[in-house]
């Protein structure tokens, strides 16, 4: 039976699109404390305001993140709610799950925790939402022995990593982007849960230039899968498309009559480099003017396909707005070569040298694309001893306000005024 | 066993990480990682995905609520058990993936999902509308200027069609962030709902004291806008911040810092629209989403004016884009002055940037259409 | 006979280029202070640096412009450029000028000054490079009594206007540019020679968007040709330049061999808003589309011609990088009437009304461009009582930093804390 | 009667502005202003203008120094006597416009110019390179970090042939400005040559005293570099300022302000060289040139690597670029990564803007071509 009266948020029963709130319903009929969620959110609804309390510091022994304290500002009110942090668990790569395995947690935050979870949170934990302090050890213990399972990351560190579902279930991915983001998440599990750092640091992995996982506008080092040589074509599929016997872009425009398929019209005139055209029936691709953008092999995935020299592009400095506006993270290594066999050597090394410079010269609460922004790109390509090329750039500087070291100008910079007084008179 | 609270360190584990991701793989998936060769929508929220082993995998997504009851996870627990050998997925935004290796399996596992009521809709694929992600709202935050999950709920009820069917000329990709913190890709969306304040923080002088570190709540703002000051607390000066309303555009920045400066308000709060972002490199290079409405006010329960202005600007988008354009490629292509006068919004100068890069935004140029703006 | 040996400027009296060198020598015979202009410059060839001493303040009485101080640096070595001020003499409208104009000019700075010119200035002006102190007051009364001429503007104050062709020989200028600029100039001659600005403003006036005279680049306020109906096409002559009887772009490109003129090459597809196709063997243009950039009409003269509903777009705030980085003009009033008939009213009141703030509110040495920057776009809409449109921005700001006025926001920015806190426990 | 010294202001006229322009207007052009149909570039340094009356206007375009003497205008006026009915126009880029009203009268016209050495080349016209916009150099300017006639007759001379010729893909706009100030168009331009230095300002703290404000000088500086200071003169102690050499970018601005401050030298001085500049706003919208090479040194009298780096960037533009093109279009059409590889000119660090709104020039995208850049 209800025990709190929830007249607005009933009104979100309705319609096709699931309904939280019959989600949560079903839930209080065994866990009553989901009552009081439903109770403070109504009062939310009616007062148009949160009522939560800012934040507060709770965690396990030995973490500094992985659960964001949090308590009601009514809690004699909605005593349910009156503790409920979240926690975060880290998600497997890709997040495909056992029903096993999702039982079992299931079971144990039925035991711990409000029963209501987030599948998943943005940064790609599973959240558990609403817990008590005292549940958190306890909670802890069984994940860790029980389920071989561990918290992700909150605070000023590491957060969880988060990967594209890559090789696993998609052709065009350009390296294993779950055994990437799988390995380094062990790697850093200290960076992960003890927070060192000047502020929050993300990593996202996507397989392709499509950045499925969002990594190039959300993760400090975002590494993208590309390729250096050639677009594979089959000409033979090309011809299919254009007879119209494949539909294009994998059917994903199957819902409407565009009319008939036009290789001109859709591959060849989007292609933003112009490095396309048709000769004799074939398509041809000038690779070198490719920016391997993706468009034409997401029109024609039976047809074109990445090269075979694959590997990814790393580029460095994504956040959200706060406080500067946001940042789209910058293309810095162009090209890497991604190996398990090597553990990721090659990137394992950017990274630490990404960290141990921001960790000496960043300031408190400063993102890495902020610290970049406020050192700038030439200075951090020095400190990376990356050799800067016009690749890092859309375009040169427009303005002519170089900066020159002394010691690249001849003479120096120390002169004498009285020397240059007795040539050129005041 | 279990934990001791006598013995906190005893026996104790930490640093295992996430379980290796190969457990979990359907074993269509484990033969075939790495072999995929191709796909094809074969209709709104099925894929399959042909090998070079000959195999194929068919998906099915199924869209919902992100904020989800353990008893509903435990009835998709029972749903991949029957159809899927016991494994599934979730997408990079909140959609479960139901695997089956086989076509004739595709339609039994449909049918059921269809025989459970509306908690699992299928679609999310392609040229359409696919789940809204999202951030905590009034369900957990303490910072949010909007619900999350309600709003998302009344524009998906709204947009159900285009989650089902594959009309659009591109994928249409909405987020929603409760602040201005943006938790998640709302910077970057082809839609974004972001919860915005628009009052300045009121200092609670009484609790200053022992909640704020004065110099961070005073670092804290972008435009140097908290500024120490004294006040009288019981009789007794003490140190505190005043806030220069003038220079304040409620970033909520020293909230995060000092919980003596809430700013929540139930006028104040509300919500703005941007559009035109995009994340993949696809054709364009990634766009940030642009500001087109400064704020819509937060009509509980369902968002009329939010959801209204959602569907407008979706609709004018999907009758005029070219096919593969998506919404911020089509109104670069028109002209931001077009965009506003297709959608029927009106044109503030809260659109115009006055931030840090805003030279960059100018028009510097003749080059612009006549709309119903030039009178 | 040479004064001083100048065997480093020697070597740039060769080549086909015609040699400024040369031509001083040919001067010096009759003004033999050019030897020392030629003297001091070599020494500056061959020390690699200038030799003229900073500024210096001299003029005509009444004035604060128009005439630029300057005194070498080595005035014993070269006493024939001690002084060495140039004259700004403000030049008719488009730079036409009749020989009897020029050579009484030249008959007075043979007399008062070093026989060296500049044609023209950079700003627009005839440059007269070079004189004494004391012949500057002889040579303004002669300027102003026998020839009816006048000086034009340095410093803090509005600079000579100018302006490109226009109508005088150009078909496609959408106002008379010159009358425009001539009878502006005149209006402020107050603002021109006495300096009563934060720092220097400039006017152009270009007659369409090729904007001849770089207007948008150079200027604080820019007077931009454009129209607000449709392109004139006489589909006759479309079909000539089809047919190739008419060349391309006026015959600009007949150098080379370019092949066949392609309409749908060469003008369709170049159009940036893709408003024109083919339909019948006639050209279509979708007006409503079009942001007359002029490339259809640049490369068709005979067939495209400017609409008839003429005037301009004015732009405000053009400068070079000194300080924060160069700024183009931008867009503030879309499109204006230009009339002679009514002394270019609207555009004069909205001159004034940009001074009357600038002149309130500008920093010293802030150009208004940059008086724009700091106090941001909208503000100076709300100055200039110009409603906000999205003409005036290349894309809506993509930071969700909004500034809200008080009266704006339901119910104020005063709330009682207290008050708060009694709904929401702290 | 003229000047009076000892009544100055007696008898004295101001503020009459220039001359009317109607009265210096050939009269072909006067009786048909505002009726002009077209116009064709009939050879290289040749436009007719076709009027609706029929009438038509022959220019011949004439190139040449702007530093030009008062004989040499003379001569000038010689020529206009002759053939124009003693008219002729100048254009805003410094070139001279000789008009003529019928055909027949251009061939003569021609002959005498040609007849007069190399005094008067006829060019500048259509798809090629026209007259260098420039500014005073050595010549007169206090604050110059080049000369400006010299080089621009040592680049005229080796680009003469794109003068006298329409041979490029479009027009070719090449300006120079001897200091940061760039009076002129260099930020604009399709190539710019552009006057830098390279070292900090001395401190002539013998004068400072008599010659500066120290607040204006301070305040000049836009990264704040310049700092007050103390420094003993005859042993007094006076105020002075002092140079942070680290945050100094050589923008001469406090020079400007204070001739106590002096930064010309000989090393430190030459050429940066920017590209890609435009000012019309046909096809694209006005475009700011971007700096490719930050310095060449200033060998005199030639300068010959500035004159090779102009014409080997005009080169491969005219090699590569499309019809109608212009040098800007062309860089962001094959990527400014191919621009430096096609001019073969080696990329630094001096390119990639940190200055105020750097951040938008980063590469924020996967999208880039494989260039030898890329080891
Ligand atoms: C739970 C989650 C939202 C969600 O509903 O999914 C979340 C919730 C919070 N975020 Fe976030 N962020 C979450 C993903 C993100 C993301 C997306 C991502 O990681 O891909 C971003 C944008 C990317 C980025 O990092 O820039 C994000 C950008 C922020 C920011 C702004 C950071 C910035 O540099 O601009 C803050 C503000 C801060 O750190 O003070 C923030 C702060 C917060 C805090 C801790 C509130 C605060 O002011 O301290 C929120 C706690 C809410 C609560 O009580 O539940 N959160 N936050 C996401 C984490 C779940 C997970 O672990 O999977
Ligand atoms: C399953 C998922 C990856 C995962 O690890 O979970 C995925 C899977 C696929 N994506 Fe994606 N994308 C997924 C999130 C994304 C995202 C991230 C996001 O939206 O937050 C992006 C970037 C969005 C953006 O640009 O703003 C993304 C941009 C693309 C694109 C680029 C489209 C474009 O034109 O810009 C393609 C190519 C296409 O669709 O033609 C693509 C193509 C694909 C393909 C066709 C890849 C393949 O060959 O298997 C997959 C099916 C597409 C479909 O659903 O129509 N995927 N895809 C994600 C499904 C999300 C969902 O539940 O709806
Ligand atoms: C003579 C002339 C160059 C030329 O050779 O043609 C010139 C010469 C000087 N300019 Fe200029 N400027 C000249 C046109 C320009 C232009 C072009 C224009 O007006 O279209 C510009 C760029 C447009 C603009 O105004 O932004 C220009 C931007 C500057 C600046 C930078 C202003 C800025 O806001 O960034 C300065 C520096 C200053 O004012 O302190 C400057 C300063 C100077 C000074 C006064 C030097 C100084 O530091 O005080 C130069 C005196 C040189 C001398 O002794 O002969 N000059 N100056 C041009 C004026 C001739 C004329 O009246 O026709
Ligand atoms: C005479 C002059 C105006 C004046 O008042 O003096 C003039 C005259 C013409 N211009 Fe211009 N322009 C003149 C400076 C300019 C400038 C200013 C500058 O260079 O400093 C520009 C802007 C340059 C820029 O964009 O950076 C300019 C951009 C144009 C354009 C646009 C070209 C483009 O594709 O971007 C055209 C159209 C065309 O050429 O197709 C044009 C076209 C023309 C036409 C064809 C107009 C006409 O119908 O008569 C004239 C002959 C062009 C020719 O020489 O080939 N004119 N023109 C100027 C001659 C300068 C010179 O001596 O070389
Ligand atoms: S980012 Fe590329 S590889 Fe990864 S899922 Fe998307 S399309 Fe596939
Ligand atoms: S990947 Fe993009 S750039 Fe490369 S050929 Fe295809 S469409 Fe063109
Ligand atoms: S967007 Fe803001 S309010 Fe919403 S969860 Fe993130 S921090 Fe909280
Ligand atoms: S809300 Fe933001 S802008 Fe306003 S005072 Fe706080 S930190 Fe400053
Ligand atoms: S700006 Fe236009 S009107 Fe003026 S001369 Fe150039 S082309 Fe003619
Ligand atoms: S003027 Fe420009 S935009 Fe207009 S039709 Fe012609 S080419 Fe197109
Ligand atoms: S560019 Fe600099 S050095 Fe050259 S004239 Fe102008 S102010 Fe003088
Ligand atoms: S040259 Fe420019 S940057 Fe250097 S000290 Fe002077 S004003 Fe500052």
């Amino acid at each position: 039976m209800a025990k709190h009266e929830t007249p607005l948020l009933d009104q979100l029963e309705s319609g096709p699109w699931p309904s939280f709130v019959t989600d949560l319903k079903r839930q209080a009929e065994t866990k009553p404390e989901c009552w009081d969620i439903l109770g403070q959110l109504e009062l939310s609804y009616k007062e148009r305001i949160t009522h939560w309390k800012h934040g507060g510091i709770v965690g396990v022994f030995g973490y500094g993140g992985g659960i964001v304290g949090r308590y009601s500002d009514l809690p004699k009110r909605f005593p349910g709610v009156e503790h409920f942090h979240t926690v975060r668990v880290a998600q497997p790569a890709s997040k495909y799950y056992s029903s096993k395995n999702l039982r079992q947690l299931m079971d144990l935050w039925e035991k711990y925790g409000s029963g209501m979870t987030n599948f998943h949170g943005s940064t790609g934990d599973i959240i558990l939402l609403g817990t008590r302090t005292e549940n958190l050890e306890p909670f802890f213990w069984d994940l860790t022995h029980d389920m071989g399972q561990d918290l992700g990351g909150s605070g000023s560190n590491l957060r969880t990593p988060a990967n594209c579902i890559g090789q696993s279930r998609c052709e065009w991915s350009c390296y294993d982007t779950e055994e990437c983001c799988h390995s380094l998440t062990l790697k850093y599990q200290d960076e992960i849960h003890r927070p060192a750092f000047p502020y929050k640091f993300k990593f996202k992995f996507s397989g392709c230039p499509n950045d499925c996982v969002a990594a190039i506008a959300r993760s400090d080092i975002a590494v993208i899968g590309t390729w250096r040589d050639e677009i594979r074509i089959d000409q033979a599929a090309v011809k299919e498309y254009i007879a119209g016997n494949y539909p294009s872009n994998g059917g994903a425009h199957s819902g409407r009559d565009w009319g008939k398929f036009s290789i001109e019209k859709e591959v060849v005139d989007l292609c933003p480099t112009q490095c396309m055209w048709m000769e004799g029936g074939e398509l041809k691709i000038d690779n070198t003017e490719c920016t391997r953008c993706m468009h034409c092999i997401n029109v024609m995935p039976r047809a074109l396909r990445p090269g075979v020299d694959t590997g990814a592009s790393i580029c460095v400095g994504a956040k959200a707005p706060i406080l500067d506006g946001a940042q789209f993270a910058t293309l810095i290594v162009p090209f890497m070569k991604m190996s398990a066999d090597n553990e990721f050597e090659e990137l394992v090394e950017f990274i630490e040298k990404v960290w141990d410079w921001w960790m000496e010269i960043g300031k408190n609460r400063e993102r890495v694309g902020e610290t970049m922004q406020r050192l700038g790109l030439p200075h951090f390509l020095k400190v990376m001893e990356i050799e800067p090329i016009p690749q890092h750039v859309k375009e040169p500087r427009s303005n002519p306000y170089v900066f020159w070291r002394e010691e690249e100008v001849e003479g120096g910079f120390e002169r004498n005024v009285e020397e240059f007084r007795a040539r050129h008179a005041a | 066993m279990g934990y001791n609270p006598d013995k906190p360190m005893e026996g104790r584990i930490s640093d295992l990480g996430p379980p290796h991701y190969e457990q979990f793989f359907p074993p269509v998936i484990k033969e075939n990682k790495g072999k995929w060769l191709w796909h094809e929508i074969t209709q709104p929220g099925v894929l399959m995905h042909k090998s070079e082993t000959g195999a194929e995998v068919y998906t099915v997504r199924v869209g919902g609520a992100r904020l989800v009851s353990v008893e509903f996870i435990r009835e998709v627990c029972e749903i991949a058990d029957k159809h899927c050998e016991g494994f599934l997925r979730f997408t990079t935004r909140n959609n479960i993936e139901f695997m089956v290796d086989a076509k004739a399996k595709v339609q039994p596992l449909l049918d059921d999902l269809a025989s459970r009521g509306n908690k699992f809709p299928v679609g999310g694929t392609g040229a359409g509308v696919t789940n809204i992600v999202h951030t905590q709202g009034w369900v957990h935050c303490h910072t949010p200027a909007t619900d999350a999950s309600g709003v998302v709920k009344a524009v998906m009820d709204e947009l159900f069609d285009y989650f089902t069917s594959m009309t659009l000329p591109a994928q249409c990709r909405i987020a929603l962030a409760c602040c201005l913190n943006m938790c998640g890709a709302v910077h970057a969306s082809d839609i974004a709902i972001l919860g915005v304040h628009r009052k300045p923080p009121m200092i609670d002088h009484l609790r200053i004291t022992g909640v704020c570190e004065l110099p961070l709540a005073i670092a804290s703002c972008p435009l140097g806008a908290v500024k120490p000051a004294k006040a009288t607390v019981d009789g007794k000066e003490i140190k505190t911040v005043q806030v220069n309303v003038e220079r304040c555009m409620f970033c909520g920045n020293c909230y995060t810092m000092c919980p003596a400066m809430p700013l929540a308000d139930p006028e104040g709060d509300g919500i703005a629209i941007l559009v035109g972002g995009k994340v993949s490199n696809s054709r364009s290079m990634p766009k940030f989403s642009k500001l087109v409405i400064p704020f819509l006010p937060n009509t509980t329960p369902r968002w009329p004016e939010t959801v209204a202005a959602v569907k407008t600007i979706l609709e004018a988008y999907a009758k005029d884009a070219k096919k593969y354009e998506r919404l911020g490629e089509w109104a670069e292509r028109i002209g931001w002055e077009k965009f506003f006068e297709k959608c029927n919004i009106p044109f503030t100068e809260k659109s115009i940037d006055d931030y840090r890069l805003a030279y960059d935004t100018w028009r510097t140029s003749t080059q612009f259409k006549y709309t119903s703006h030039i009178k």
